[in-house]
């Protein structure tokens, strides 16, 4: 039934991935040796966890601009919590990121407010709270604390273990939107809002939802964060926000909603670690480094989205 | 025989994998109304858009007060005085009236690079005179009802006028299907006046109305030209014998198939009012009636049916479901009671165009399809493949989107989609909008089947003919009042007039 | 429009006809309100130094606002502020007299910014158009690479200007206000005509209310998106030329954390981000709602920390009390 | 523009000993530059780990690593976080996987935090690292020997007080003055303040009328400033800021007011413009680190670890944790350091790596 041009068009962003490792590969052969390689996935962990909430609210046409501030305040959650209440930290980061999405879900459907605006101001609150919370310091966590987050920088067979959380998120993500309501109607309602309501689906219900899972994965983020470097601090995850949503567009999901998953987002946040490690491995000239990261995504953007399913591209 | 002021000679189109047109050869007179009919499919809208430059031919000529000419687009077949009238939906609801009829066509009200908007204005004012239309040209076209747009549209096709030293020919697509009775009149009145202006050609799927306003009618048929007679020899049986290719059925609406309604009353409203559209409306609904509305634009019709989807709250009154008052906050509280609602903007409100017909299919009513919280993705493909051979939709796969269906066969996915929902009342706005006559049977067909199962209509339609064919009890309506109830049980149908009296 | 668009349908309740010939005046309620609170609380507000102080710290925001503002009506959005702004800062600041270089183009440098931010707001617009890729994407790249080549140039110095006719605009006053305000007032002057009186102005509204409908209206669809981007890049290439006089100098960084600022003022002045409505007069509210704002947590001493909540909160106000809700029923 | 580019380039080069970086000035293609092979095989390659290019203090910074790298004859990369710890500590990963772990690092992490993981990786592939100003205070040098060799910091506390006594001083000792902080999770920011406050409690006479933290960002303190001028107008005597950027932005809102020259104004980094307004009048005077130092000899105290000139796990405390010599710049000695450190390049032995040593860092 499917075409081939189709079967192409669908795993674009894979094959850009595939063709970007191969041809970094090429010059600097240790690029490809499976230690790098590993190392590239895990550290393209946060990024990952970071896309693949912000894909659900795209899904639905509209952005999350808070996930940075969300990550940095649990980070500081986390490192404050972590002495006390041991593992149970953890849990409690990712329910209060819950809770920061739950807000900016709130303020987007309650109030009408442009999700872009909605999550950028409730951002700035979270980021605003992270700042009071740590008296505006990085907290490092001690000795004991760090034997806590064994379950985040360990490896298991040889696997770095974020390596493992990003599988485990990736096949949640999937299944949450191939086997649930909720993913079916966050497609329904990003490609045709209006049938959408028309068809009885509680379109508000489903916007906070994601909002509240975008709020949990960059509070996830933010835990994955404060084990990786060991610390929660109100700027922890400061510059993180475009290239997760960068990551989310390379791999071909569309940002005005309705098409889209969460492994594109996989492999979109592959291509920005690669494309910008590719760049430390090549040599590429310091200063012109955020010029061709640009460019690239650019050209990355180009080849990856499915214009068939896009009608007016804004 | 003058030269006429459009022709179309062999035009020849084809898209990959369907050859659209065939040879197609059409001539339009000066001062001459041109009807041209077709199912859906025929071609039609293809050759519009070829004569709205839209497309280009992949051969033939089209010539223009005798000369050849060929259009790269719609802007190049306006300055050559073809215009186009849509439905409504070609204004765009965020400019106002003025700016609306010179979109694109500014340059004549330009100096230097600065628009005189009083100048704008004034001519915009004298192309609504043209047409009878008293609305102010800076009036934001959101706040117009949908005749009134039709005519702002008309009038917009008539700066062409000004534009042109040839004839203008205007293309009017539709124009009818979101009309009352009362502006169709108005609009073909106006047709007929512009006459001396302009020629028409007049597509539509009502072919009374073809009839009524053409000079001469074309008859198309898969992508060809299959008849083309003068008005006053044609009659909608030798029309729709032409088209479709067989008789039409004596039983239209499938009156014969309507059976005496249930006992019991699954809705009523008592004294529901929405304060500014419509107040004290009582009525029953019972298993099994299809329950058709009448009247014009303002009546409040349209409001009552969007109150009962909880598309608006009623300021008083209650809506009662076996007995007791319920409240419909949103359209998810009356699918909640499985009730269904079958809009009018099928593309925009009735699918989701860019899902596969298999996820439209179970929309509203995906609990159904889940096991342990998750979706059954082979029960529900086997579930749209039911639905997809039960109502013979014609789609490449149940994967397909339903961007790709015509338009009969994504309604038919509208209908499955409350039937899968197991819905006992459907609201039907306008279910027959802008399809064909083949496409339409299809619906009435469905629509009798829906309610022998025991589900029960409210019903919109398009035309009082459709209302009273479909109907077992018709209301009238008039400035927000029920003013009259019908029985229509066969053979004992009200007559349209008897309608009209209690609508206007 | 559709059933669920009309859920209040165009005729209406009297209440809704009056709310919706209020809905415009909203945001100019929130600027009223908020500043009568802050003036109650801090009387030095109102005087003619912090009134001259909210022009000018307005004054940029106002001109970057205005170029996005286009781009907002059409129903895009523009990311590449930043990048087009500090390339265009860094560049002037060569051009015209400086510390580092013997150059000294004066006006001729401000036209030749001016045009590069043009320039590369043709660029975002022939890539947007021209690849089909989301404008969202387009500038996003831009905005990286407008930064780092800005930053290639200058290797991390900072350039001083003194280049006199520049310093003017933040130095020299007319009628009490710096000239960088009056230049801000012409920039929104010339954008209204603009927005008003061009068939272009026309059109982008076209765009922004559908696309397919302008498309058919004979409207060369692309080729205005991307005179949109263009103009916008102007908008920010002044805007980079002002922030120069501001600074007295250049580096890579001055663009930075100026795009979340204009599009939060553009949003609380009432134009929606999906496009179709609002203008420049919206945006000059919205500037000065956002300034005020901030200008407002310093004169009562909120702490640093407490800012950016309240911040936050007083945004998420101040656009639920400006949006039309009326209007606009799918909010994405 | 590449002309402009190399014009402004060429300026900047007879001053500072700028090296490779014409390619970029160029336009060349930066992947012209890739796969260079490295001419000695053998000699490891020196990384610098910054925050960014595009302020002049990292840029000198990049500038002493260039130099250090031009005399030792290695290869020379420069690895950028763009305030992404992330990012930051990732780049390291990657390069410690192309060299293999042949190469040395000298490193300001983002943020406190990220040496930790940073260190490890280092110590794991046999890397030999410094790490400068950012690192947890319960991470020592000595707790992975020999790898993670010294940690060198500037006390930000002197820095702070004697910028504010030199304010005080040129304020005429009384008065009200403003503050405007860093981004407030940073050492240096913090300890920055710490100063100021000592300063304050030693000099009733001056009161502070308002501390705002301007993120390093010079929009963000020139806005400030300009409110502060609306809510304090002349009670505001003198400006201190935590950083020469933010310095000069409230420098130009004094300018705009007329006030430049009246209201004195501090800075910290010792970057050129500073230097300039200290020479002005403008400022009553700012700290420079010397980052081509830093740069250059970062580099080399690792750089001579991995050769094995010297042993770190023998090596006293000293030399492991310490803080390096800031030198406090006023009217008395700006025109000297301009014309030795600013017009011409200062002359390093690069061997000498003790040579600046000013204390074994406290924790309090």
């Amino acid at each position: 039934m499917r075409s081939t041009r189709e079967l192409a068009r669908q795993f674009m962003p894979l094959i850009t991935l595939v063709v970007l490792v191969v041809a970094v590969g090429a010059f600097q052969p240790q690029f490809v040796n499976p230690a790098t390689l590993l190392q590239i996935a895990s550290d393209t962990a946060t990024l990952f966890v970071l896309g693949a909430g912000v894909t659900l609210v795209i899904m639905l046409g509209g952005i999350d601009l808070s996930i940075q501030s969300v990550a940095s305040l649990t980070s500081v959650i986390v490192a404050l919590l972590l002495g006390q209440l041991g593992y149970l930290a953890f849990p409690v980061a990712v329910a209060i990121g819950a809770g920061v999405g739950l807000l900016s879900g709130l303020a987007h459907v309650r109030l009408k407010i442009p999700s872009f605006i909605a999550s950028l101001a409730i951002g700035g609150c979270a980021a605003g709270a992270a700042l009071l919370l740590s008296d505006a310091r990085s907290i490092t966590l001690g000795e004991t604390e760090r034997g806590y987050t064994a379950w985040i920088t360990g490896r298991a067979l040889g696997i770095p273990n974020e390596v493992v959380i990003g599988a485990i998120v990736l096949i949640a993500g999937t299944v949450v939107q191939r086997y649930t309501a909720f993913g079916r109607f966050s497609t329904a309602i990003g490609a045709g809002e209006p049938a959408a309501i028309a068809s009885g689906i509680r379109v508000g219900l489903h916007k906070v939802t994601a909002f509240v899972l975008s709020g949990a994965a960059a509070g996830l983020a933010g835990v994955i964060l404060a084990g990786r470097l060991a610390s929660g601090s109100p700027t922890l995850a400061n510059q993180l926000l475009l290239p997760a949503i960068a990551a989310v567009i390379v791999g071909g999901t569309a940002i005005t909603g309705g098409v889209g998953s969460i492994w594109r987002t996989l492999v979109g946040a592959l291509i920005i670690t690669v494309v910008r490690t590719g760049m430390t491995f090549l040599n590429v000239d310091i200063f012109l480094q955020q010029a061709v990261f640009g460019a690239v995504l650019i050209i990355a953007v180009a080849l990856t989205i499915d214009r068939s399913k896009i009608p007016i591209v804004k | 025989m003058t030269t006429p002021a459009l022709a179309l000679r062999n035009i020849t189109k084809s898209f990959p994998g369907v050859q659209a047109l065939k040879d197609v050869s059409i001539e339009v007179r000066p001062h001459e109304v041109i009807g041209l009919i077709g199912e859906n499919g025929a071609g039609k809208s293809t050759l519009m858009r070829i004569l709205a430059g839209v497309y280009q031919p992949d051969s033939g000529t089209i010539e223009l007060a005798g000369r050849p000419v060929s259009f790269r687009g719609a802007a190049e077949a306006a300055r050559h005085g073809i215009g186009m009238v849509f439905q409504e939906q070609s204004l765009l609801p965020n400019l106002t009236v003025g700016q609306n009829i010179y979109l694109g066509a500014e340059s004549a009200f330009t100096t230097g690079g600065i628009i005189r908007w009083r100048d704008l204005y004034a001519a915009a004012r004298r192309q609504l005179e043209k047409v009878h239309v008293d609305v102010d040209p800076a009036m934001m076209t959101a706040d117009l009802d949908f005749a009134t747009r039709q005519m702002v549209e008309l009038a917009k096709a008539l700066t062409l006028e000004e534009r042109t030293d040839g004839q203008l020919v205007i293309l009017l697509d539709e124009p009818t299907s979101v009309l009352e009775q009362k502006d169709i009149d108005i609009l073909f009145a106006r047709v007929r006046e512009l006459k001396s202006r302009a020629s028409f050609v007049f597509v539509s799927h009502r072919l009374d109305e073809v009839l009524a306003l053409s000079d001469r009618v074309y008859v198309m048929k898969d992508g060809a030209v299959v008849a083309e007679l003068p008005a006053a020899e044609a009659d909608t049986h030798r029309l729709h014998q032409l088209m479709v290719g067989r008789d039409r059925q004596a039983e239209y609406y499938r009156e014969s198939a309507q059976r005496p309604y249930g006992n019991k009353v699954v809705l009523s409203a008592r004294g529901l009012t929405l304060a500014g559209h419509y107040r004290d409306v009582d009525f029953d609904l019972h298993e099994g009636e299809i329950l058709g509305i009448a009247g014009v634009i303002g009546s409040g019709r349209e409001e009552v049916c969007r109150t009962l989807f909880g598309l608006a709250q009623p300021t008083a009154g209650q809506i009662l479901m076996e007995g007791k008052p319920v409240r419909f906050n949103s359209p998810s509280d009356a699918v909640a009671r499985r009730i269904g609602y079958i809009p009018r903007e099928r593309r925009v409100e009735g699918l989701v165009l860019f899902l596969s017909v298999t996820a439209n299919m179970t929309l509203a009513n995906l609990k159904e399809m889940m096991r342990g919280g998750m979706i059954d993705l082979r029960r529900e493909a086997r579930m749209a493949a039911g639905w997809v051979e039960r109502l013979r939709i014609r789609t490449p796969s149940i994967r397909a989107l339903c961007l790709n269906l015509s338009g009969g066969n994504q309604q038919k996915v509208v209908l499955a989609k409350w039937m899968t929902a197991k819905t006992r009342i459907v609201i039907l706005d306008h279910p027959t909008r802008g399809l064909d006559v083949g496409a339409k049977e299809e619906v009435y067909e469905l629509v009798r089947a829906m309610s022998a199962e025991g589900m029960s209509i409210v019903l919109i339609a398009d035309t009082l003919e459709e209302t009273i064919g479909l109907s077992h009890t018709i209301l009238t309506m008039r400035d927000g009042r029920i003013t009259h109830r019908f029985d229509a049980s066969p053979g004992a149908k009200p007559a349209q007039v008897d309608l009209i009296q209690h609508m206007v | 429009m559709t059933a669920a668009a009309d859920a209040v349908s165009p005729q209406g309740s009297a209440w809704e006809r009056w709310r919706r010939r209020l809905g415009p005046w909203a945001p100019v309620l929130v600027l009223v309100l908020l500043s009568i609170a802050i003036g109650i609380a801090n009387d030095r507000f109102f005087s003619f130094g912090n009134l001259s102080r909210i022009a000018d710290a307005a004054s940029i925001p106002l001109v970057l606002g205005l170029g996005i503002t286009f781009i907002i009506i059409m129903g895009s959005i523009d990311l590449s502020i930043e990048g087009v702004l500090s390339f265009g800062a860094v560049v002037l600041s060569l051009l015209v007299l400086n510390g580092v270089n013997d150059n000294d183009f004066g006006l001729l440098g401000v036209v030749i910014v001016l045009a590069i931010g043009a320039g590369m707001g043709f660029v975002n617009g022939a890539i947007h158009v021209g690849l089909r890729i989301p404008s969202f994407m387009a500038t996003l790249g831009m905005w990286f690479v407008g930064v780092g080549i800005g930053n290639a140039i200058l290797g991390g110095i900072q350039v001083r200007v003194n280049d006199e006719l520049i310093r003017a605009l933040a130095l020299e006053r007319l009628f009490g206000f710096k000239y960088q305000v009056w230049v801000a007032l012409l920039a929104l002057a010339g954008a209204f005509v603009i927005e008003r009186y061009t068939r272009f102005g026309r059109y982008i509204y076209a765009i922004g209310g559908g696309e397919d409908l302008a498309d058919l209206s004979g409207i060369k669809v692309r080729r205005i998106r991307i005179l949109a981007f263009t103009l916008a890049g102007a908008f920010y290439g002044l805007g980079g030329v002002m922030a120069v006089a501001q600074q007295g100098s250049a580096f890579a960084l001055i663009g930075s954390d100026r795009l979340f600022t204009t599009v939060t003022a553009v949003v609380v002045g009432g134009t929606a981000l999906m496009g179709g409505a609002g203008g420049v007069l919206n945006t000059l509210v919205g500037a000065l709602i956002v300034v005020v704002l901030d200008n407002g947590m310093v004169l009562m001493g909120v702490s640093p920390y407490v800012q950016q909540i309240v911040l936050g909160v007083l945004i998420v106000v101040a656009v639920a009390m400006s949006v039309d809700r009326i209007r606009t029923r799918i909010v994405k | 523009m590449s002309d402009i580019a190399i014009r402004i380039r060429e300026s900047y080069l007879n001053r500072r000993r700028f090296l490779g970086a014409s390619a970029a000035a160029t336009g060349a293609l930066a992947l012209g530059r890739f796969a260079r092979p490295a001419h000695a095989q053998d000699l490891p390659t020196v990384v610098n780990s910054i925050r960014s290019l595009s302020n002049p203090y990292h840029a000198t910074w990049n500038a002493g690593g260039e130099a250090f790298a031009a005399w030792a004859g290695a290869e020379y990369v420069t690895l950028v976080t763009e305030g992404d710890s992330e990012k930051g500590v990732a780049d390291i990963k990657a390069m410690i996987a192309r060299t293999g772990g042949n190469m040395v690092l000298n490193v300001d992490p983002n943020d406190s935090a990220d040496a930790r993981p940073i260190v490890e990786a280092c110590a794991e592939a046999g890397v030999y690292c410094v790490t400068q100003w950012n690192k947890p205070d319960d991470l020592h040098p000595w707790d992975h020997n020999p790898y993670y060799v010294s940690h060198i910091s500037f006390s930000g506390v002197p820095a702070g007080k004697a910028m504010a006594e030199a304010l005080f001083a040129k304020m005429g000792g009384s008065g009200g003055i403003v503050a405007l902080g860093g981004i407030l999770s940073n050492v240096p920011a913090i300890e920055r303040k710490q100063g100021l406050d000592q300063a304050l409690a030693e000099n009733p006479n001056v009161e502070l009328l308002d501390f705002q933290t301007a993120n390093w960002d010079p929009n963000q303190a020139l806005e400030i400033t300009n409110t502060w001028l609306t809510r304090f107008g002349d009670d505001i005597k003198g400006i201190w800021a935590a950083n020469d950027g933010m310095g000069l932005a409230a420098l130009e809102a004094l300018r705009a007011e007329g006030l430049a020259g009246k209201v004195p104004v501090c800075g910290i980094d010792g970057i050129q413009l500073a230097v300039e307004a200290v020479l002005a009048g403008e400022f009553s005077g700012t700290v420079a680190w010397d980052p081509f130092w830093q740069g250059s000899i970062g580099l080399s105290i690792g750089y001579h670890a991995k050769l094995g000139k010297f042993d770190p796990a023998t090596e006293p405390p000293e030399h492991r944790e310490f803080y390096g010599t800031g030198i406090i710049i006023t009217a008395d000695n700006a025109q000297e350091y301009y014309d030795n450190n600013i017009l011409s390049s200062p002359q390093l032995d690069f061997e000498d790596i003790w040579g600046r040593v000013s204390g074994q860092i406290q924790y309090n």
